[in-house]
C-alpha cells in the first residue's frame, strides 16, 4: 500500500479483535485504512464481515464481550485507543460524529428536536441557549428543511423518517467534526429518500471540507457517495482502492462475486450469481493461512 | 399471453373505523398461470395490504378477486381452507413466521396431512426429504428448530413450506429485504427455478426494483395505495410512462460510478418538509 | 381527546363498583349467619331480637332493604354500623385518614427506594455490583408485605427493642387535633416530637408496605432502563460527551419510566389491599383494621360501606395513573 | 435436561420436593405429636439456648406443642393449597384468557370487563369477606384462592395470546389452512405454555401466603390442625415471650414463597425456546 501524500485524518494501522463470547474467534484482522482529508470512504461487507465493529472501536463503544487484540486508530496524531475515557469524550461530539443507522430510535421520543440539537452545541461548542438555538434553527436551513421553528419544537414522532435522518446529519455536521461516521445511514430509507439523503451528506462534506467514513453493506450506495472503498470478508480487507477502480475492475475474487450476486434492473440477464463454492473454498483458505501467519508473527 | 389465475378487480381495503381513508383504492391486478408479477412500491404504498387481501387473509370493503375462474372474494371459511392449499404465501421475516416451538419438520408434515397430500406420517416425510433437497436444505433439518437455521436456511424453509403443498399461487413479501446480497442471490435464484419447474404463479411484493427486474416478468408500481403503472418489466423499465416510476427507477443507486447522478433528478425531490 | 378517554374510563368505573355493590350486598344477605343473633347475648328474647332487626332494617324484605341503602348513598348516607352504633361515614371519616398517610408514606418511601436503586444498578451495569443488586431483588421479590410484617416484628421485638409494635400514636399525645390526619397536622402546627412519636409507630407498617413494592419498582424500572440505555439516542447522547449519570437521567429515564409508572399504579392497589393485613399486625387504627373486624362479625353496613370505598380509591387511582402516564408521553398528548 | 443445568430450577425445586416429601410422611417425620399438650413443657426455647430441652428442637409453643412438629405438620394445609388452589385457577384463567385472547369481539370484551370488575377488589379483602360469607374451612379457603386469583392467569394468557396471534406465523397456520382451534391449540397454546408454567408456580407461591393470611386471622382451617399462619398468629401474641414461636413457621413460609417464586423464574427462563439460544 502506497502511503497518503498528506497525514490523512483518520489512520487506522493493524486493528484486530476478538469475540469473547466465541471462544476468541477473531473478528478484526489486522484491518488498515485511511480516511483522507475532505474523503467520503466507504468500508462495504456483509453480515458479521465487521464493518460495525470497526465503527465502534473509533467511537469507543465496543460492547463488552468484544475486546481489541492489537493495532492503534491514529486520529490527529492521537491513538484513540489509548485515550481515557474523559480524553476521548472531549474529541468525540467535537471532533468526531455519528450519523445512525435507524432514524426512528437515534432521536430521543420524550425530547424535543429543538432539546436535542442544542445540547450538543451547548455542551461541546459552549454556545449560550440563545445561541445554540439560533444555530439549530440554521442547521436545519442547511439541510433544506422548509419550515426548521416547527421541527426544532416537534418531537421525533411528529417527523417522518427522511425528515429525522436530515435532523441527525444536521447534528451531526452542526458540531463541525472533523470526521463523521455514517453508520448504514440510508438502509432504513425508502429509494427515493435515499437519493435525497446521500445528496445532503455528499453537499455538506464538500462545503465543510468534513471526512467521512461510510459503512454500507450496498455497492450500489458506495459507488455514488464514495471516493474509496475498503471491502472486508470475515474482519480481513480483500480489497482497497479508488471506488471507481474496484468497481470496475475488482482484483480479489470476493468482491468480483459481489458485483455478480447483485441484481441490476438495467441488466437483467446479470446478477443473481451464487458465490461459487471454490471463491468461498479460497477464501476461507486465505483467512486460515492469515490466522497462522498472525499467529506465528506474535509467537515469534 | 398467458391465462388468468388471479384477477382483481376495483379492490378496497380500509382498516378499522378509517373508510374514509382507505389503504387501498381500487386496485387492479392479474396474474397469469406459471407468471411472476413484481408489486413495487415505498413505505405506505399498500403493497403488502394489497398481498393479504389476494389471499383473503384481509377482508376487501369493495371489489372482487377471481382465482382460477371462480370469486372467491367472500368464500366461507370452510371452501377458503380448501383454498389455502393452491394459494401460498412465503413471509418477509422467516423468523417470526416459523413457530418457534415446532421443529422443522413439524411445520412442514402438517399441512400435508391437513390437505390430504400424503396418507400418512410416512409417506408424508418422504415428500418432505424430496422437498428439502430441492430448497438445499440438509435432511436432518426436519429435527431442528427455527432459531437453530441461519437467516438463508430459515427462508429456505419458508419456500419449502409454501411449495410442498404443490400451489397454483405464491405470494412472497419482501422475502430477501433481510438477507445479504449472495444469501439473496441463492434464494431468488431458487424461488425462478421453482416457478419454472412448477409452472408456479408468483406475487412478488418488493421494494427493490432490481430484484424485481431481475426476476419478474410484469410489474406493477404502487404508490399510496394506487396503481401508478403496470406492464411488462423490459417496456416499464426502458420506457416508464408514470413519473412516479421514472424517479422510483432513477433513485436506484447502481454499482457505477457516475458524477452526475447525485445531483440528477426532479426539482420536487430536493427539498423536505415535515 | 384524553380528557374523554378518562371520563369514559371513570364512567365505566363507576359502572363496576355499581356492579361490585349490588354483588355484595346480595352475597351478605342470601348466606347464612345472622349479624344480630352475633351480637347480643344468648338469653335475649325472640321479640328482642326482632326489635333490633326492625331497627336495622334488616327484617324488610331484600329488595326493600336495597332501596334503603342505595337511597341512602345517594343522600351520603351509608346507613349505621351494627356493631360500633355509629354512621358509617362517620366511622369511615374516623379511620381513613390514617390509612391515608400510610399507604402514601410507603408510596413514597417504596418510589423512591426502588428508583433509587433501580438508577444505581443502571450505573452498576454489567458489575458484580449489579449482580449483587439483582440477587437480592429477586429474593425481595418473592416476599410478601405479610410476612415483611412479621419478620419485623422479630427483628424490632426480639433484637432491637427500639419501636412501638402496635398503634399509630402513643396515647397520651393523641390529644389536641383537629384533623385525623396525624402526622400531617403535626408536621404543619410545628409539633415535631409529635410527628417523631407517630412516625416511630409508622416505620414497621410503612416498611412492610414499601418494601415489596420497592423490589417490583427496581426490576422493572431497571430492566428499562437498560433496555433504553441502548438505544441510538443515547448512543448520540454518549458520543456528543455526556456522562453516564447524565445519560440514564436525561435520555433514559424519561422514555423507561411509562411501564413502570402503569405498574406502579396497579401495585398501588395491592399496596391499599396489604393495608388490611399490616394494619391488623400492627393493631394500626386505618380501615383495613377496620375491614377484618367489619367482616369477622358481619357488620353489614360498614361492610359494604368499606367496599365501596375501597373501589373509590381504586379508580381515583387508575385515574391518576392515567393521567401522570399521559403527561409524560408526547406521543400520547399529540394523540 | 436443560432443566437441571440452571441452578435456581434445581435448588428451588429440591427444596419444594424435599417439602412434599415431608408432608406426605409428616407423621414419620414429626419428633412429637403436633397436638399434644403439656403445660410444664411450655415456651421451651429451641436447642442451643439455656432452658432448653432435648426432644423439642425448635422448643414449644405457650400450651407446650413441640414447634417442630407443628411446622411439619403445617406444611400439609401449605402444599395442598397450593397445589390444588393454583391449580385450579391456572385452569379456569387460562381458558378464558385463551378464548378471549383468540376470539377476541365479543368474548374479549366480556371476559375483559369480568376481570376489570374482580380487580376492583383488594384481594386480601376480597378473600376474607368470600371466607365470611361461605364459612371457614380447606375448601373455602381454596375456593377463595380460585375465585380471586383466576385473573391472573386470565390476563397474562390473554395478552400473551393477542401477541401470539399477531405473529407472522399463525398468519402462516391460517394461510395454509388449519382451522381456527387447530390454531389455537396447536400454534399458539406450546408458546404460551412456559409463561402459564412459570405464573403457575409464582401462584403457587402466593396461595401458600394467602392461606397462611387467612390462617393468622383466623378464618383458614379449624384450629386442631397445625398451620403456618395459625402458629404464626400465636407466635405474634407471644412474641416476647417466645419469638421462636413465630420465627419458626415465619421461616417455613419464607423459604417456601422463595422457593416457588425462584422456581417460577428459573423454569421462565429455561422454557423459552428463543431465550435457551
Amino acid at each position: 500500500m502506497t502511503a497518503p501524500k498528506t497525514m490523512p485524518r483518520l489512520a487506522i494501522e493493524d486493528l484486530s479483535a476478538i469475540s469473547l463470547r466465541d471462544g476468541n474467534r477473531p473478528i478484526l484482522r489486522r484491518v488498515s485504512l485511511d480516511v483522507g482529508l475532505g474523503e467520503v470512504h466507504g468500508l462495504v461487507g456483509e453480515s458479521g464481515a465487521g464493518k460495525s465493529t470497526i465503527a465502534k472501536a473509533i467511537l469507543g463503544i465496543i460492547p463488552s464481550q468484544v475486546r481489541i487484540a492489537g493495532g492503534k486508530i491514529g486520529f490527529e496524531g492521537r491513538d484513540l485507543l489509548t485515550l481515557s475515557g474523559s480524553a476521548l469524550r472531549a474529541v468525540l461530539g467535537r471532533d468526531i460524529a455519528l450519523v445512525p443507522q435507524d432514524p426512528t430510535t437515534a432521536l430521543n421520543p420524550s425530547r424535543r428536536i429543538d432539546a436535542q440539537m442544542t445540547d450538543g452545541l451547548r455542551l461541546k461548542r459552549g454556545l449560550s441557549a440563545k445561541e445554540a438555538r439560533l444555530r439549530a434553527h440554521s442547521l436545519l436551513e442547511e439541510v433544506q428543511i422548509r419550515d426548521p421553528d416547527r421541527v426544532l419544537a416537534s418531537y421525533p414522532h411528529q417527523l417522518s423518517g427522511g425528515m429525522r435522518q436530515r435532523v441527525l446529519i444536521a447534528a451531526a455536521f452542526g458540531l463541525e467534526p472533523k470526521l463523521v461516521i455514517a453508520d448504514e445511514p440510508t438502509t432504513a430509507l425508502d429509494v427515493t429518500v435515499q437519493k435525497q439523503i446521500l445528496r445532503l451528506i455528499r453537499a455538506l462534506q464538500e462545503r465543510h471540507g468534513t471526512s467521512v467514513l461510510f459503512v454500507s453493506h450496498d455497492l450500489g450506495v458506495v459507488a455514488k457517495i464514495c471516493d474509496r472503498v475498503t471491502v472486508l470478508y470475515m474482519g480481513k480487507v480483500v480489497e482497497q482502492g479508488a471506488t471507481a477502480a474496484v468497481l470496475a475492475a475488482p482484483r480479489h475474487a470476493y468482491t468480483k462475486a459481489l458485483l455478480a450476486a447483485n441484481p441490476r434492473y438495467d441488466r437483467p440477464d446479470t446478477g443473481l450469481e451464487p458465490t461459487p463454492p471454490e471463491v468461498i473454498t479460497a477464501l476461507r483458505a486465505e483467512i486460515a493461512a492469515f490466522d497462522a501467519g498472525s499467529g506465528e508473527a506474535r509467537d515469534g | 399471453m398467458a391465462d388468468d389465475l388471479l384477477v382483481a378487480r376495483g379492490l378496497v381495503v380500509s382498516y378499522g373505523r378509517r373508510a374514509a381513508a382507505p389503504v387501498l383504492h381500487d386496485v387492479d391486478i392479474r396474474v397469469g398461470k406459471g407468471e411472476t408479477v413484481g408489486i413495487v412500491g415505498e413505505s405506505g404504498s399498500g403493497k403488502t395490504t394489497l398481498g393479504r387481501a389476494l389471499l383473503g387473509l384481509v377482508q376487501p370493503t369493495a371489489g372482487s378477486i377471481v382465482f382460477d375462474g371462480s370469486d372467491i372474494t367472500a368464500v366461507d371459511e370452510h371452501a377458503r381452507r380448501s383454498l389455502r392449499r393452491r394459494m401460498q404465501m412465503i413471509f418477509q421475516d422467516p423468523m417470526s413466521s416459523l413457530n418457534p416451538r415446532h421443529t422443522i419438520g413439524r411445520i412442514l408434515i402438517e399441512p400435508l396431512l391437513l390437505h390430504g397430500l400424503a396418507d400418512n406420517r410416512q409417506a408424508a416425510r418422504a415428500l418432505v426429504h424430496n422437498v428439502l433437497d430441492r430448497v438445499g436444505l440438509p435432511r436432518n433439518a426436519v429435527d431442528r428448530y427455527s432459531f437453530e437455521l441461519s437467516g438463508g436456511q430459515r427462508q429456505r424453509v419458508g419456500i419449502a413450506r409454501a411449495v410442498v403443498l404443490r400451489p397454483d399461487f405464491v405470494l412472497a413479501d419482501e422475502i430477501v429485504s433481510g438477507l445479504d446480497v449472495s444469501t439473496q442471490a441463492q434464494v431468488l435464484r431458487l424461488l425462478k427455478e421453482l416457478t419454472g419447474e412448477m409452472h408456479l404463479a408468483l406475487a412478488f411484493i418488493s421494494h427493490d426494483l432490481s430484484v424485481v427486474r431481475s426476476i419478474c416478468q410484469r410489474v406493477v408500481v404502487m404508490r399510496e395505495g394506487r396503481v401508478v403503472e403496470e406492464g411488462a418489466c423490459e417496456r416499464v423499465f426502458s420506457a416508464p410512462q408514470a413519473d412516479y416510476t421514472r424517479m422510483l427507477i432513477d433513485a436506484i443507486p447502481l454499482p457505477v460510478v457516475d458524477p452526475g447522478w447525485l445531483n440528477r433528478g426532479s426539482a420536487a425531490d430536493t427539498s423536505a418538509s415535515a | 381527546m384524553l380528557l374523554a378517554v378518562i371520563a369514559n374510563r371513570a364512567a365505566m368505573a363507576l359502572v363496576t363498583l355499581a356492579g361490585v355493590a349490588v354483588v355484595v350486598f346480595i352475597l351478605l344477605r342470601v348466606v347464612p349467619g345472622d349479624p344480630v343473633a352475633m351480637m347480643i347475648s344468648p338469653g335475649a328474647s325472640a321479640a328482642d331480637i326482632a326489635a333490633l332487626k326492625a331497627h336495622y332494617g334488616l327484617d324488610a324484605p331484600l329488595l326493600v332493604q336495597f332501596g334503603i341503602w342505595t337511597k341512602g348513598i345517594v343522600e351520603g348516607d351509608f346507613g349505621t354500623s351494627i356493631t360500633l352504633h355509629r354512621h358509617v361515614t362517620s366511622v369511615l371519616a374516623d379511620r381513613l385518614p390514617a390509612t391515608i398517610e400510610l399507604a402514601v408514606m410507603a408510596l413514597f418511601v417504596a418510589v423512591t427506594l426502588g428508583g433509587g436503586i433501580a438508577i444505581v444498578g443502571t450505573l452498576l451495569r454489567r458489575t458484580p455490583g449489579e449482580a449483587v443488586i439483582d440477587g437480592l431483588n429477586s429474593v425481595m421479590l418473592a416476599v410478601p408485605d405479610f410476612i415483611w410484617a412479621l419478620a419485623l416484628v422479630l427483628l424490632f421485638a426480639v433484637a432491637l427493642p427500639v419501636l412501638p409494635l402496635t398503634g399509630q400514636i402513643d396515647p397520651a399525645l393523641a390529644e389536641g387535633f383537629s384533623t385525623r390526619f396525624y402526622l400531617t397536622e403535626s408536621v404543619l402546627t410545628g409539633r415535631f416530637a409529635v410527628a417523631g412519636n407517630i412516625l416511630s409507630h409508622m416505620i414497621m407498617p410503612t416498611l412492610a408496605l414499601a418494601l415489596p413494592l420497592a423490589a417490583v419498582i427496581v426490576r422493572l424500572l431497571k430492566q428499562s432502563l437498560k433496555e433504553a440505555m441502548l438505544q441510538d439516542y443515547v448512543l448520540l447522547a454518549r458520543i456528543k460527551g455526556f456522562g453516564e449519570l447524565r445519560l440514564v437521567l436525561q435520555e433514559a429515564l424519561r422514555n423507561a419510566i411509562g411501564p413502570t409508572l402503569a405498574l406502579t399504579g396497579v401495585q398501588f392497589t395491592f399496596l391499599i389491599g396489604g393495608t388490611v393485613i399490616v394494619e391488623r399486625i400492627f393493631a394500626y387504627p386505618g380501615i383495613g383494621n377496620l375491614a377484618i373486624d367489619a367482616i369477622i362479625n358481619r357488620d353489614f353496613p360498614l361492610i359494604q360501606g368499606l367496599v365501596l370505598l375501597f373501589g373509590l380509591i381504586f379508580i381515583l387511582i387508575n385515574i391518576g395513573i392515567d393521567l401522570t402516564v399521559a403527561a409524560l408521553k408526547p406521543r400520547l398528548r399529540h394523540a | 435436561m436443560r432443566l437441571i443445568s440452571d441452578p435456581k430450577v434445581v435448588v428451588a425445586g429440591g427444596f419444594i420436593l424435599f417439602l412434599i416429601v415431608v408432608a406426605i410422611f409428616a407423621p414419620l417425620i414429626a419428633p412429637q405429636d403436633p397436638l399434644a399438650q403439656n403445660l410444664l413443657t411450655a415456651t421451651l426455647p429451641p436447642i442451643g439456648f439455656p432452658d432448653a430441652e432435648p426432644g423439642f428442637l425448635l422448643g414449644t409453643d405457650g400450651l407446650g406443642r413441640d414447634v417442630l412438629s407443628r411446622v411439619i405438620f403445617g406444611s400439609r394445609v401449605s402444599l395442598t393449597v397450593a397445589f390444588v388452589a393454583a391449580g385450579l385457577a391456572c385452569l379456569i384463567g387460562s381458558i378464558l384468557g385463551l378464548l378471549a385472547g383468540y376470539l377476541g369481539t365479543f368474548a374479549d370484551t366480556v371476559i375483559s370487563r369480568l376481570v376489570d370488575v374482580w380487580m376492583a377488589f383488594p384481594p386480601v379483602l376480597l378473600s376474607i369477606l368470600l371466607i365470611a360469607v361461605i364459612g371457614t374451612g380447606l375448601h373455602s379457603v381454596i375456593i377463595a384462592i380460585v375465585v380471586i386469583d383466576w385473573t391472573r392467569f386470565c390476563r397474562v394468557v390473554r395478552t400473551e395470546t393477542m401477541s401470539q396471534a399477531q405473529m407472522d406465523y399463525v398468519t402462516a397456520a391460517q394461510a395454509v389452512g388449519f382451522s381456527r382451534p387447530a390454531i389455537l391449540f396447536r400454534e399458539i397454546l406450546p408458546n404460551v405454555v412456559p409463561v402459564l408454567i412459570a405464573l403457575l408456580t409464582l401462584e403457587m407461591g402466593i396461595a401458600v401466603v394467602v392461606e397462611a393470611i387467612l390462617s393468622f386471622v383466623g378464618l383458614s382451617v379449624s384450629s386442631d390442625t397445625p398451620t403456618w399462619g395459625g402458629m404464626i398468629a400465636e407466635g405474634r401474641q407471644i412474641v416476647h415471650e417466645g419469638w421462636w414461636v413465630l420465627a419458626a413457621p415465619l421461616a417455613a413460609l419464607f423459604a417456601t414463597v422463595v422457593a416457588f417464586n425462584q422456581l417460577g423464574d428459573g423454569l421462565a427462563r429455561s422454557l423459552d425456546p428463543v431465550l435457551r439460544r
